[in-house]
Protein backbone atom coordinates (compact mmCIF):
# COMPACT_ATOMS: atom_id res chain seq x y z
CA UNK A 1 0.00 0.00 0.00
CA UNK A 2 1.66 3.19 -1.01
CA UNK A 3 1.69 5.88 1.55
CA UNK A 4 0.27 9.51 0.08
CA UNK A 5 0.68 11.96 2.17
CA UNK A 6 -1.41 15.31 2.26
CA UNK A 7 -0.74 18.10 -0.41
CA UNK A 8 -0.97 21.25 -1.52
CA UNK A 9 -1.57 22.25 -4.64
CA UNK A 10 -1.60 24.96 -6.83
CA UNK A 11 -3.77 24.25 -10.31
CA UNK A 12 -2.30 26.14 -13.43
CA UNK A 13 -4.80 26.06 -16.48
CA UNK A 14 -3.39 27.40 -19.40
CA UNK A 15 -5.87 25.90 -21.85
CA UNK A 16 -9.34 28.02 -23.22
CA UNK A 17 -12.35 26.20 -22.41
CA UNK A 18 -14.09 25.36 -25.45
CA UNK A 19 -10.81 24.71 -27.69
CA UNK A 20 -9.59 22.75 -25.21
CA UNK A 21 -10.43 19.71 -22.62
CA UNK A 22 -8.04 21.38 -19.96
CA UNK A 23 -10.57 23.29 -17.74
CA UNK A 24 -12.67 19.79 -17.50
CA UNK A 25 -9.20 17.70 -16.71
CA UNK A 26 -8.43 20.36 -14.20
CA UNK A 27 -11.59 20.58 -12.38
CA UNK A 28 -11.95 16.62 -12.08
CA UNK A 29 -8.63 16.69 -11.02
CA UNK A 30 -9.63 19.53 -8.35
CA UNK A 31 -12.36 17.56 -7.42
CA UNK A 32 -11.07 14.33 -6.75
CA UNK A 33 -7.85 15.71 -4.82
CA UNK A 34 -10.22 18.25 -2.59
CA UNK A 35 -12.07 14.94 -1.96
CA UNK A 36 -9.33 13.10 -0.81
CA UNK A 37 -8.14 15.71 1.71
CA UNK A 38 -5.81 17.46 0.42
CA UNK A 39 -5.68 21.02 -0.25
CA UNK A 40 -5.76 23.38 -2.92
CA UNK A 41 -4.46 27.08 -1.70
CA UNK A 42 -5.03 28.63 -5.48
CA UNK A 43 -5.89 27.88 -8.85
CA UNK A 44 -3.73 30.41 -11.27
CA UNK A 45 -5.04 30.60 -15.42
CA UNK A 46 -2.26 31.75 -17.54
CA UNK A 47 -2.09 31.97 -21.41
CA UNK A 48 -5.46 31.01 -22.86
CA UNK A 49 -6.63 29.72 -19.51
CA UNK A 50 -7.89 33.76 -18.74
CA UNK A 51 -10.91 32.44 -20.53
CA UNK A 52 -12.08 30.51 -17.75
CA UNK A 53 -12.69 33.36 -15.95
CA UNK A 54 -15.16 35.29 -18.33
CA UNK A 55 -18.18 36.24 -17.12
CA UNK A 56 -19.55 36.22 -21.10
CA UNK A 57 -19.08 32.83 -22.45
CA UNK A 58 -22.41 31.39 -22.70
CA UNK A 59 -22.28 28.17 -23.93
CA UNK A 60 -25.34 25.90 -25.47
CA UNK A 61 -27.82 25.29 -22.53
CA UNK A 62 -26.83 21.37 -22.91
CA UNK A 63 -22.95 21.88 -22.60
CA UNK A 64 -21.23 22.14 -19.20
CA UNK A 65 -20.75 25.88 -18.66
CA UNK A 66 -17.21 25.53 -17.74
CA UNK A 67 -16.75 29.34 -16.22
CA UNK A 68 -20.17 28.91 -14.27
CA UNK A 69 -18.38 25.13 -12.94
CA UNK A 70 -15.18 26.46 -12.16
CA UNK A 71 -16.79 29.35 -9.70
CA UNK A 72 -19.16 27.20 -8.26
CA UNK A 73 -16.37 24.89 -7.22
CA UNK A 74 -13.93 27.82 -6.16
CA UNK A 75 -16.76 30.01 -3.76
CA UNK A 76 -17.95 26.14 -2.44
CA UNK A 77 -14.32 25.55 -1.26
CA UNK A 78 -13.29 29.22 -0.71
CA UNK A 79 -10.30 29.08 -3.07
CA UNK A 80 -9.03 31.69 -4.47
CA UNK A 81 -8.01 31.78 -8.21
CA UNK A 82 -6.53 34.58 -10.38
CA UNK A 83 -5.83 35.11 -13.55
CA UNK A 84 -2.76 36.61 -14.95
CA UNK A 85 -2.96 40.53 -15.49
CA UNK A 86 -0.72 40.51 -18.78
CA UNK A 87 -2.58 37.42 -20.16
CA UNK A 88 -6.00 38.74 -19.30
CA UNK A 89 -5.72 42.00 -20.67
CA UNK A 90 -4.06 41.03 -24.17
CA UNK A 91 -6.98 38.25 -24.52
CA UNK A 92 -9.70 41.55 -23.30
CA UNK A 93 -10.92 39.69 -19.88
CA UNK A 94 -11.11 42.98 -17.81
CA UNK A 95 -11.53 44.06 -13.96
CA UNK A 96 -13.17 47.29 -13.16
CA UNK A 97 -9.47 48.04 -11.78
CA UNK A 98 -8.26 47.85 -15.25
CA UNK A 99 -11.68 48.95 -17.07
CA UNK A 100 -10.73 52.29 -15.52
CA UNK A 101 -6.90 52.72 -16.25
CA UNK A 102 -7.38 52.13 -19.63
CA UNK A 103 -10.65 53.66 -19.75
CA UNK A 104 -12.53 50.96 -21.59
CA UNK A 105 -16.26 50.21 -21.96
CA UNK A 106 -16.85 47.13 -19.68
CA UNK A 107 -15.51 44.53 -16.98
CA UNK A 108 -16.27 41.13 -17.63
CA UNK A 109 -14.07 38.68 -15.19
CA UNK A 110 -16.63 36.22 -13.26
CA UNK A 111 -16.33 35.99 -9.16
CA UNK A 112 -14.65 34.76 -7.32
CA UNK A 113 -11.41 35.31 -9.99
CA UNK A 114 -8.97 38.17 -9.37
CA UNK A 115 -6.73 39.42 -12.15
CA UNK A 116 -2.91 39.71 -10.57
CA UNK A 117 0.42 39.17 -11.54
CA UNK A 118 2.57 36.34 -12.69
CA UNK A 119 4.15 36.78 -8.64
CA UNK A 120 1.32 34.80 -7.47
CA UNK A 121 2.57 32.04 -9.69
CA UNK A 122 6.07 32.65 -8.43
CA UNK A 123 4.79 32.22 -4.69
CA UNK A 124 2.64 29.32 -5.12
CA UNK A 125 6.00 27.76 -6.56
CA UNK A 126 7.63 28.56 -3.27
CA UNK A 127 5.25 26.75 -1.08
CA UNK A 128 3.04 24.08 -2.83
CA UNK A 129 3.32 21.74 -5.22
CA UNK A 130 1.88 23.37 -8.77
CA UNK A 131 0.31 20.55 -11.44
CA UNK A 132 -0.12 22.34 -15.26
CA UNK A 133 -3.26 21.57 -17.27
CA UNK A 134 -2.41 22.41 -20.40
CA UNK A 135 -4.07 22.39 -24.26
CA UNK A 136 -3.96 19.10 -25.99
CA UNK A 137 -3.38 20.76 -29.46
CA UNK B 1 5.70 75.61 -25.20
CA UNK B 2 6.41 72.35 -27.35
CA UNK B 3 3.89 70.60 -28.77
CA UNK B 4 4.01 66.93 -26.82
CA UNK B 5 2.43 63.76 -28.82
CA UNK B 6 -0.31 61.45 -27.75
CA UNK B 7 -0.12 60.56 -23.74
CA UNK B 8 -2.12 58.29 -22.72
CA UNK B 9 -4.07 58.69 -19.06
CA UNK B 10 -1.32 58.14 -17.54
CA UNK B 11 0.86 60.03 -18.86
CA UNK B 12 2.81 57.65 -21.12
CA UNK B 13 3.60 58.19 -24.97
CA UNK B 14 1.54 56.48 -27.20
CA UNK B 15 4.09 55.83 -29.34
CA UNK B 16 7.61 55.73 -27.98
CA UNK B 17 9.41 56.90 -31.27
CA UNK B 18 8.30 60.18 -30.80
CA UNK B 19 10.04 61.41 -28.10
CA UNK B 20 12.66 63.64 -27.72
CA UNK B 21 14.59 65.09 -24.83
CA UNK B 22 12.48 68.16 -24.71
CA UNK B 23 9.51 66.21 -24.60
CA UNK B 24 11.41 64.17 -21.63
CA UNK B 25 11.79 67.76 -20.04
CA UNK B 26 7.91 68.25 -20.39
CA UNK B 27 7.39 65.10 -19.50
CA UNK B 28 9.24 65.55 -15.94
CA UNK B 29 7.60 69.18 -15.35
CA UNK B 30 4.39 67.86 -15.83
CA UNK B 31 5.08 65.33 -12.78
CA UNK B 32 6.60 68.32 -10.98
CA UNK B 33 10.33 67.00 -11.68
CA UNK B 34 13.07 68.84 -12.92
CA UNK B 35 15.82 66.79 -14.56
CA UNK B 36 19.89 66.68 -13.03
CA UNK B 37 22.73 64.81 -15.03
CA UNK B 38 21.24 61.94 -12.69
CA UNK B 39 18.15 61.47 -14.46
CA UNK B 40 19.42 61.99 -17.18
CA UNK B 41 21.49 59.27 -16.65
CA UNK B 42 19.43 56.56 -16.11
CA UNK B 43 16.44 57.61 -18.58
CA UNK B 44 19.17 57.25 -21.56
CA UNK B 45 20.37 53.94 -19.88
CA UNK B 46 16.38 53.09 -20.32
CA UNK B 47 16.20 54.32 -23.98
CA UNK B 48 19.50 52.17 -24.72
CA UNK B 49 17.41 49.30 -22.92
CA UNK B 50 14.41 49.86 -25.72
CA UNK B 51 16.70 49.77 -28.28
CA UNK B 52 18.53 46.72 -27.18
CA UNK B 53 15.94 44.97 -25.85
CA UNK B 54 12.78 46.11 -27.79
CA UNK B 55 11.11 46.46 -24.50
CA UNK B 56 10.46 47.86 -20.94
CA UNK B 57 11.76 46.32 -17.61
CA UNK B 58 8.54 44.85 -17.07
CA UNK B 59 8.58 45.31 -13.15
CA UNK B 60 10.57 47.37 -11.02
CA UNK B 61 12.27 44.63 -9.47
CA UNK B 62 13.50 44.26 -13.21
CA UNK B 63 14.13 47.66 -13.59
CA UNK B 64 16.18 47.91 -10.84
CA UNK B 65 18.10 44.62 -11.54
CA UNK B 66 18.81 46.08 -15.34
CA UNK B 67 20.29 49.77 -13.58
CA UNK B 68 22.65 47.51 -11.27
CA UNK B 69 23.89 45.47 -14.47
CA UNK B 70 24.60 48.48 -16.34
CA UNK B 71 25.67 51.05 -13.42
CA UNK B 72 26.37 49.53 -10.55
CA UNK B 73 25.19 48.44 -7.35
CA UNK B 74 25.08 52.48 -6.27
CA UNK B 75 22.34 52.77 -8.66
CA UNK B 76 21.04 49.61 -9.38
CA UNK B 77 19.17 50.15 -5.79
CA UNK B 78 15.70 50.82 -5.06
CA UNK B 79 16.55 54.05 -3.01
CA UNK B 80 18.37 55.52 -5.27
CA UNK B 81 16.20 55.24 -7.69
CA UNK B 82 13.11 56.10 -5.37
CA UNK B 83 14.75 59.34 -4.74
CA UNK B 84 14.83 60.08 -8.22
CA UNK B 85 11.89 58.60 -9.16
CA UNK B 86 9.29 58.90 -6.74
CA UNK B 87 6.44 56.74 -6.43
CA UNK B 88 7.23 53.56 -8.74
CA UNK B 89 10.40 54.05 -10.13
CA UNK B 90 9.80 51.69 -13.15
CA UNK B 91 7.14 53.68 -14.26
CA UNK B 92 8.16 57.17 -13.58
CA UNK B 93 11.42 56.56 -15.21
CA UNK B 94 9.11 55.19 -18.05
CA UNK B 95 7.20 57.80 -18.50
CA UNK B 96 10.33 60.24 -18.73
CA UNK B 97 12.23 58.08 -20.88
CA UNK B 98 9.00 57.71 -23.68
CA UNK B 99 8.74 53.83 -23.06
CA UNK B 100 5.54 51.84 -22.97
CA UNK B 101 4.11 51.54 -19.22
CA UNK B 102 5.80 48.52 -17.54
CA UNK B 103 3.27 45.36 -17.90
CA UNK B 104 3.95 45.57 -14.04
CA UNK B 105 2.63 41.83 -14.37
CA UNK B 106 4.56 41.07 -11.07
CA UNK C 1 -11.26 -2.18 -13.55
CA UNK C 2 -10.16 0.47 -11.92
CA UNK C 3 -6.65 0.14 -9.67
CA UNK C 4 -6.98 -0.31 -6.18
CA UNK C 5 -3.73 2.18 -4.10
CA UNK C 6 -2.04 -1.37 -3.84
CA UNK C 7 -1.07 -1.00 -7.89
CA UNK C 8 -0.20 2.20 -8.14
CA UNK C 9 4.02 2.61 -7.79
CA UNK C 10 5.59 3.12 -4.16
CA UNK C 11 7.68 6.16 -4.83
CA UNK C 12 7.36 7.96 -8.18
CA UNK C 13 10.14 10.35 -9.04
CA UNK C 14 8.78 12.88 -11.90
CA UNK C 15 5.21 11.84 -12.89
CA UNK C 16 4.62 12.95 -16.71
CA UNK C 17 1.37 13.73 -17.46
CA UNK C 18 0.89 13.19 -21.09
CA UNK C 19 -1.99 14.74 -23.20
CA UNK C 20 -1.07 14.52 -27.01
CA UNK C 21 -0.65 11.98 -29.06
CA UNK C 22 2.39 10.76 -30.50
CA UNK C 23 2.69 12.43 -33.40
CA UNK C 24 2.85 15.75 -31.44
CA UNK C 25 6.58 16.34 -31.04
CA UNK C 26 6.69 17.36 -27.45
CA UNK C 27 5.44 13.32 -26.60
CA UNK C 28 8.81 12.70 -28.47
CA UNK C 29 10.35 14.86 -26.36
CA UNK C 30 8.27 13.25 -23.10
CA UNK C 31 9.65 9.93 -24.34
CA UNK C 32 13.31 10.75 -24.34
CA UNK C 33 13.27 11.83 -20.79
CA UNK C 34 11.84 9.04 -19.13
CA UNK C 35 13.33 7.09 -16.67
CA UNK C 36 12.73 4.20 -14.41
CA UNK C 37 11.83 5.62 -11.35
CA UNK C 38 9.35 8.09 -13.62
CA UNK C 39 5.49 6.98 -14.37
CA UNK C 40 3.70 8.08 -17.33
CA UNK C 41 0.28 9.12 -17.09
CA UNK C 42 -1.81 9.45 -20.32
CA UNK C 43 -4.76 11.54 -19.97
CA UNK C 44 -7.06 13.42 -22.96
CA UNK C 45 -6.11 12.60 -26.60
CA UNK C 46 -2.69 10.71 -25.39
CA UNK C 47 -4.93 7.94 -24.34
CA UNK C 48 -5.11 7.05 -28.12
CA UNK C 49 -1.26 6.64 -28.25
CA UNK C 50 -1.57 4.23 -24.99
CA UNK C 51 0.44 0.91 -26.56
CA UNK C 52 3.08 2.64 -28.41
CA UNK C 53 4.58 5.01 -25.23
CA UNK C 54 3.71 1.66 -23.20
CA UNK C 55 5.90 -0.47 -25.21
CA UNK C 56 8.89 2.82 -25.18
CA UNK C 57 8.85 3.45 -21.78
CA UNK C 58 11.14 2.58 -19.08
CA UNK C 59 8.58 2.60 -16.55
CA UNK C 60 4.71 2.01 -15.36
CA UNK C 61 2.11 3.99 -17.57
CA UNK C 62 -1.15 4.47 -16.83
CA UNK C 63 -4.27 6.35 -18.89
CA UNK C 64 -7.31 7.71 -17.26
CA UNK C 65 -10.39 5.82 -18.04
CA UNK C 66 -12.70 8.50 -18.86
CA UNK C 67 -10.50 9.49 -21.52
CA UNK C 68 -10.17 6.00 -22.84
CA UNK C 69 -14.01 5.51 -22.75
CA UNK C 70 -14.82 8.54 -24.17
CA UNK C 71 -13.17 8.33 -26.93
CA UNK C 72 -14.34 4.52 -27.52
CA UNK C 73 -11.49 2.40 -26.06
CA UNK C 74 -12.81 0.30 -23.74
CA UNK C 75 -15.42 -2.21 -24.27
CA UNK C 76 -19.07 -1.97 -22.60
CA UNK C 77 -17.88 -4.82 -20.44
CA UNK C 78 -15.20 -2.78 -18.87
CA UNK C 79 -12.12 -4.67 -20.64
CA UNK C 80 -9.63 -2.73 -22.34
CA UNK C 81 -9.26 -3.88 -26.05
CA UNK C 82 -6.71 -3.65 -28.69
CA UNK C 83 -6.29 0.17 -28.36
CA UNK C 84 -5.67 0.22 -25.03
CA UNK C 85 -3.09 -2.69 -24.80
CA UNK C 86 -2.28 -3.77 -21.17
CA UNK C 87 -1.89 0.11 -19.77
CA UNK C 88 -4.15 0.42 -16.56
CA UNK C 89 -6.94 2.57 -16.61
CA UNK C 90 -7.47 4.89 -13.14
CA UNK C 91 -9.71 7.38 -12.40
CA UNK C 92 -9.23 10.85 -10.64
CA UNK C 93 -8.77 9.80 -7.25
CA UNK C 94 -5.74 7.22 -8.90
CA UNK C 95 -4.20 10.77 -10.69
CA UNK C 96 -4.56 12.41 -7.75
CA UNK C 97 -2.63 9.68 -5.92
CA UNK C 98 0.03 9.32 -8.13
CA UNK C 99 0.59 13.17 -8.04
CA UNK C 100 1.14 13.31 -4.64
CA UNK C 101 3.06 10.09 -4.71
CA UNK C 102 5.25 11.70 -7.45
CA UNK C 103 8.64 13.97 -6.39
CA UNK C 104 8.46 16.34 -9.15
CA UNK C 105 5.56 16.46 -12.12
CA UNK C 106 5.81 17.92 -15.45
CA UNK C 107 2.49 18.19 -17.61
CA UNK C 108 3.37 18.19 -21.53
CA UNK D 1 15.84 24.53 -6.89
CA UNK D 2 16.01 25.78 -10.59
CA UNK D 3 12.94 26.15 -12.34
CA UNK D 4 13.41 24.94 -15.99
CA UNK D 5 11.15 26.88 -18.42
CA UNK D 6 10.94 25.06 -21.75
CA UNK D 7 10.11 26.96 -25.40
CA UNK D 8 9.10 24.68 -27.95
CA UNK D 9 7.33 26.66 -30.24
CA UNK D 10 8.48 28.86 -33.11
CA UNK D 11 8.27 32.30 -32.44
CA UNK D 12 5.86 34.72 -34.38
CA UNK D 13 3.35 32.25 -35.47
CA UNK D 14 2.23 31.65 -31.75
CA UNK D 15 2.54 33.81 -28.42
CA UNK D 16 3.54 30.56 -26.13
CA UNK D 17 6.75 31.12 -25.75
CA UNK D 18 6.67 34.95 -25.03
CA UNK D 19 4.36 33.55 -22.49
CA UNK D 20 8.01 31.57 -21.21
CA UNK D 21 9.55 33.64 -21.12
CA UNK D 22 7.44 36.04 -19.19
CA UNK D 23 7.24 32.97 -16.68
CA UNK D 24 11.47 33.12 -16.60
CA UNK D 25 11.72 37.12 -16.45
CA UNK D 26 9.24 36.71 -13.46
CA UNK D 27 11.04 34.26 -11.45
CA UNK D 28 14.25 36.20 -11.94
CA UNK D 29 12.34 39.28 -10.98
CA UNK D 30 12.02 36.99 -7.50
CA UNK D 31 15.57 35.83 -7.34
CA UNK D 32 14.43 32.17 -7.91
CA UNK D 33 16.59 30.42 -9.98
CA UNK D 34 16.05 29.66 -13.55
CA UNK D 35 17.10 28.90 -16.79
CA UNK D 36 15.23 28.19 -19.81
CA UNK D 37 15.23 25.19 -22.60
CA UNK D 38 14.81 25.76 -26.34
CA UNK D 39 13.65 22.38 -27.70
CA UNK D 40 12.13 21.24 -31.37
CA UNK D 41 10.99 24.12 -33.03
CA UNK D 42 12.01 26.41 -30.09
CA UNK D 43 15.37 26.54 -30.97
CA UNK D 44 14.19 28.81 -33.81
CA UNK D 45 13.75 31.67 -31.28
CA UNK D 46 17.83 31.62 -31.25
CA UNK D 47 18.46 32.54 -34.92
CA UNK D 48 20.59 35.56 -35.33
CA UNK D 49 19.18 38.23 -37.60
CA UNK D 50 15.64 37.99 -37.21
CA UNK D 51 13.43 41.08 -38.16
CA UNK D 52 10.18 40.82 -37.60
CA UNK D 53 9.31 44.55 -38.01
CA UNK D 54 6.91 43.70 -40.64
CA UNK D 55 4.93 41.90 -38.88
CA UNK D 56 4.19 44.05 -35.90
CA UNK D 57 5.73 42.16 -33.76
CA UNK D 58 9.05 42.46 -31.47
CA UNK D 59 12.08 40.81 -32.11
CA UNK D 60 11.97 37.56 -29.62
CA UNK D 61 16.02 37.55 -30.09
CA UNK D 62 16.42 41.28 -28.53
CA UNK D 63 13.74 40.67 -25.76
CA UNK D 64 15.52 37.41 -25.07
CA UNK D 65 18.67 39.70 -24.81
CA UNK D 66 17.59 40.94 -21.61
CA UNK D 67 17.93 37.30 -19.79
CA UNK D 68 21.08 37.42 -18.69
CA UNK D 69 20.39 41.03 -16.92
CA UNK D 70 17.39 40.06 -15.43
CA UNK D 71 19.03 37.11 -13.97
CA UNK D 72 17.78 34.14 -16.02
CA UNK D 73 20.82 31.57 -15.15
CA UNK D 74 21.38 29.72 -18.80
CA UNK D 75 20.15 29.64 -22.10
CA UNK D 76 19.90 25.80 -23.67
CA UNK D 77 19.21 24.44 -27.13
CA UNK D 78 18.65 20.74 -28.25
CA UNK D 79 21.82 20.75 -30.32
CA UNK D 80 19.76 17.75 -32.65
CA UNK D 81 16.69 20.14 -33.08
CA UNK D 82 19.19 23.34 -34.16
CA UNK D 83 20.77 20.63 -36.79
CA UNK D 84 17.26 20.20 -38.13
CA UNK D 85 16.52 23.90 -38.36
CA UNK D 86 19.81 24.52 -40.53
CA UNK D 87 21.01 26.74 -37.04
CA UNK D 88 24.76 26.39 -37.43
CA UNK D 89 26.79 27.56 -34.60
CA UNK D 90 27.60 31.29 -36.19
CA UNK D 91 24.06 31.80 -36.95
CA UNK D 92 23.29 31.20 -32.81
CA UNK D 93 22.76 34.06 -30.98
CA UNK D 94 25.70 34.32 -27.91
CA UNK D 95 25.46 32.39 -24.73
CA UNK D 96 23.41 29.83 -25.75
CA UNK D 97 24.60 26.38 -24.62
CA UNK D 98 24.29 23.07 -26.51
CA UNK D 99 22.70 20.28 -25.20
CA UNK D 100 20.61 16.91 -25.96
CA UNK D 101 17.22 17.49 -23.79
CA UNK D 102 17.51 13.96 -22.32
CA UNK D 103 16.83 12.10 -19.29
CA UNK D 104 20.28 13.37 -17.51
CA UNK D 105 19.61 16.49 -18.25
CA UNK D 106 16.36 16.76 -17.45
CA UNK D 107 16.81 15.31 -14.34
CA UNK D 108 19.22 18.65 -13.12
CA UNK D 109 15.74 20.47 -12.32
CA UNK D 110 13.89 20.51 -9.56
CA UNK D 111 10.90 21.69 -11.91
CA UNK D 112 10.35 21.22 -15.81
CA UNK D 113 7.30 23.68 -17.05
CA UNK D 114 6.21 25.15 -19.77
CA UNK D 115 4.14 28.28 -20.43
CA UNK D 116 0.77 26.15 -22.03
Amino acid sequence: MADISLQTYTVVITGAPYSSQAPQTALDFARAAVAAGHQIDRVFLYGDGVHIASALICPPSDEPHWPRLWSEFLAEHQIPAVACVASALRRGLIDSGEQQRYELSAHNIRAPFEIAGLGEWVEAGTCSKIIYFHSGA
Amino acid sequence: MINTPTRNNEGFLEDAHSWTPQIAEQIAADNGLELSPAHWEIVQFLRDFYQQHAMSPPSNRLFVKAVKEALGEDKGNSIYLMQLFSGTPAKSACRVAGLPRPTNCL
Amino acid sequence: MNQSVADLPAHIHTLHILNKTVEHPRAAQCLATLATADTVLLIENAVLSAPEVAAAAPCPVFMLAADARARGLIAKSGAGTEATGATPQIGYEHMVQLSALATRIISW
Amino acid sequence: MTTLIVIDQAPYGSWSGREGLDMAFSLAAFDQSCALLFNGAGVNWLRTGQQPDGLGQKSVAQNLGAAAIFGVEALYADAQACQRYGLANDAIIAGVTLIAPDQTFMTGFEKVTFAG
